[in-house]
């Protein structure tokens, strides 16, 4: 179903776990779809210098998780609002369709964070809405569905 | 590596002796039973025995058992055979919430074409509750089906009961027993069902070949049409391998099934012992003790079932989840949302089924390697820890 | 005693890189192709390949191809898939009135289910007249179903160009290949059709397992409900070793076609041959040219066939009959019936389908045997002998 | 599908052929059904000396012929008016439901036969009738059907 690198993400996550003085966190997804993503960022001269994430959800989402915070780490917070879900899920070397919206999560969940620092630093752009960062799937019926 | 099958609701390897007998007889007996001459004697005279052997493990005659290409295919036949041979009777038809996607698929597809339908609901551990059976029938139900046991949770339901009741009102009765046969006693008349459905490919017989028992008298509209097999009930040039793997699977099913059944059912009690013990806010799903010897289904809190299975898989243990994740449908389990259980719970589910080949090593290994599972998942999962930040 | 097996119409034996395979497989590849763990990817990645080999035999890509039970299954989910699908555009379908019982039972079932069916007739020779069908199709019409080659007596019906006429009318064209595949080339594109069916164990495959090949872009309703296996079209356990022997089946079959097609039709002529030039009073059913390789189907004067059959048979020679005797359905065949043969004609019908195992010394055999056979019982036929005193 | 003692009289007919001097001849069945016996006897001091028979039709209808002229051979004429179907079948061992009706034209043949002989030798009885003697399936539709 999944091919080595998501397998190899799954299985080895990169940069799993909390940053207990996060200077962001961003979290997409909920209990009723069953799967959740938490970012968490640390910036430091107009840099991501460090991205975690915490995650409940299937191997994609894991897999997923790892692969964005491997690419973000390093990018400018510019560039972080443009990594986008397709680039996750690129990096991974593809997704099975039923479970691309997985890889959603994870750019969804580091935009989120940084609008959360952009927000407690007061550098949210102006006219900023939460939903344009999208997936924030309320309930059963709103869960994601494959094609 | 080692390797723990622990998914044999799913499917189950071949027994040995089956295994021998499939292969001796695809070499050696190739004619189709319709043929008159004596390639076809020879394959018919095998299946005849195979029939005879089925019908012994159910208590049934052998010109009861109806040969289907699986379990599914026979209760497509029971149900769908059923409303429309009875159809002048009565549009109604009665399941319950939690029955396989083979009855439950097949009646969203009746009532699609003008059949009304009850799905009875089952309380916290999976089980019907025969009154409920009871003040669903109409004047016009023609069909209850309540399967025998429940293949997530295990949860075996009081089908002589039910039984009763409907045959009182005078309505053909159903039972999917795939799951039970050669687990706990499947009896027919014990059971007192009409109709009964079995795959062979769940008692280490062949996969592809099942069958519907067909209480003398009751009358079925066939579903595939054509050359009359089965006594015009099913037909199709007969899967004369299946047919006899599958007899050979019944007879060693009977013949082995109170001391593996008690054997098995040693091991799933230590595995579920273990787990609850070891592994904190794990419950166990289905009913603690109506439920199949070789059943264990637990929901794990803060992790996600489909992680737990490939974490699972990479250690060389074989199990499944109803999650919405693993099976790819993005919906939890029927059988789970049925059950009440929260959101949390449905999705962290395991089911572990034990079979022939597992031993107590494997249950060690299985609640070694799950505990490292479960403590390395719920280590960055957010259920587990709330933002602190 | 010495067996000549001349039925391979009816059934095949499984080549033996076939059994060998199977036999393989039933021991180390048990999972069940829908399970996410290591046992379910790895016979998921078994039935792919198969899928990727009986795709390749017919020119048509592995998604469109859907296991099935068998042949007849097969041309069930055909017919009635697209007759359901297309209800709205019409209930109007087409056949011939040679087809495979598993289509004229189908037909009769639709019929009686609201459908309007046109069984086309045929000429002396079972040929269907491309100009009939383009005569038939109405605007209701959905389907016209016409098989590649008939089973009893081997005319090859010309579908390409029927094929032509169904599409340009837009209408859902089905053919059964079972009999045709692997004794003459079937393209799925040459032959223009928008579903074919296939069965097994016609090409030295295991019985119980066939497929349908659907084009994309042609929506079917399923007719057995379940887990959604056969994406969708067809749900059940998969019967995953006869998934792979049809694959090698395919493999073996498509790569031997042509040499083994021209042996088996030298055989098959010098058969033809010596029996009408040996024994008097027989006639030749079926296209002279237009034929399948394999097939022979005399009529025997003043003889009834089930006695022929069983004559053989203590030859041991396999052999089947169209006779109402020999099919215990008290009617000829519909396909004798629908050539127009004389009655007497009808009941005396012998077919002889050859295959790998038969050899020169054969046909030898089967020849002598038959001229004694047909001498003894014309010795006591009163339709030889009219009444004297 | 057939016992042994049906292959055996299917294999080896007893009383197959023509007596070319019969007393009585009597036939039923007919082309359209694909099934046909007839019957030939000779009769001596009110005994069936011989019978003989010819048959088209399946094995059954063979082995049916053959049991019943062995049965009739030295039986007065009233027992061979009084052998009827059954004791072929019987005889044989039983048939398959579907081939009963084979059994059936045997019996029915020999009384023709006799009645032949009888209407020859001035001996019919009043009010003989004969379809009393039955299975004369006229065309398609008057085919025997199996149960
Ligand atoms: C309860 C139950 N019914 C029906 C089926 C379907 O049987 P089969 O896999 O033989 O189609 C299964 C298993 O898949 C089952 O567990
Ligand atoms: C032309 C044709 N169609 C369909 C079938 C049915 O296929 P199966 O025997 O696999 O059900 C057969 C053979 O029985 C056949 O000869």
């Amino acid at each position: 179903m999944y091919n080595e690198t998501v397998m190899a993400n799954f299985q080895n996550p990169q940069n799993v776990g909390e940053i207990p003085d996060a200077d962001g966190i961003g979290e997409v997804g909920n209990i009723v779809c069953g799967d959740i993503l938490r970012v968490y960022i640390k910036v430091k001269e107009g840099k991501l210098d460090d991205v975690k994430y915490m995650t409940y959800g299937c191997a994609a989402a894991t897999a997923s998780g790892s692969m964005m915070t491997t690419l973000a780490k390093g990018l400018t917070i510019e560039e972080g609002l443009n990594l986008v879900n397709k680039d996750v899920a690129k990096a991974l070397g593809g997704l099975p369709p039923q479970k691309m919206h997985c890889s959603n999560l994870a750019a969804d969940a580091l935009h989120r964070a940084i609008r959360d620092w952009q927000k407690k630093t007061g550098q949210l752009p102006e006219g900023y809405e939460e939903a344009e960062d999208g997936h924030d799937h309320g309930d059963e019926d709103g869960c994601p569905v494959a094609e | 590596m080692r390797k723990v099958y622990l998914d044999h609701a799913a499917t189950t390897p071949l027994h040995p002796e089956v295994l021998a007998l499939m292969c001796d007889f695809m070499r050696d007996t190739f004619g189709n039973p319709s043929s008159v001459h004596s390639f076809g004697r020879e394959a018919k005279k095998f299946t005849q025995e195979a029939r005879q052997k089925v019908a012994d493990l159910i208590g049934a005659a052998p010109e009861e058992i109806y040969f289907t290409s699986g379990g599914t295919e026979a209760d497509n036949i029971a149900i769908i055979g059923t409303a429309m041979a009875r159809r002048k009777n009565g549009n109604h038809i009665i399941t319950s919430a939690i029955e396989h996607h083979a009855v439950l698929d097949t009646f969203k597809y009746l009532a699609k074409n003008g059949f009304e339908v009850t799905l009875l609901p089952v309380d916290k551990y999976g089980m019907v509750d025969p009154d409920e059976v009871a003040g669903a029938i109409r004047k016009e139900t023609t069909l209850v089906t309540i399967m025998h046991a429940n293949n997530e949770i295990g949860t075996i339901q009081p089908i002589a009961e039910i039984g009763r009741i409907v045959r009182e009102h005078g309505v053909v009765f159903h039972s999917d027993a795939v799951q039970t046969l050669t687990k706990i006693p499947v009896n027919v008349d014990d059971l007192g069902v009409g109709l009964l459905s079995l795959s062979a490919h769940k008692i280490y017989g062949p996969k592809g070949i099942g069958a519907l028992y067909v209480r003398k008298g009751i009358r079925l509209q066939p579903i595939i049409h054509g050359g009359g097999q089965e006594r015009k009930l099913r037909s199709g040039t007969e899967n004369t391998p299946g047919i006899v793997g599958f007899g050979k699977a019944a007879e060693i099913g009977g013949r082995d099934m109170e001391q593996e059944s008690k054997r098995v059912q040693g091991l799933r009690d230590k595995l579920i012992r273990r787990v609850l013990a070891e592994i904190p806010s794990v419950t166990l799903n289905g009913h603690p003790e109506q439920r199949l010897p070789n059943n264990a289904n637990f929901s794990v809190a803060y992790v996600e079932g489909e992680s737990l299975v490939l974490s699972l898989d990479l250690d060389g243990i074989a199990v499944s989840s109803g999650s919405a994740c693993s099976s790819g449908s993005l919906q939890p389990s029927h059988v789970l949302t049925a059950l009440g259980l929260p959101h949390e719970m449905m999705h962290g589910s395991l089911r572990m089924t034990l079979g022939r080949a597992n031993s107590e090593e494997d249950i060690d290994y299985v609640v070694e390697s799950l505990k490292g599972i479960v403590t390395r998942l719920r280590s960055f999962s957010p259920l587990a820890q709330p933002v602190r930040a």
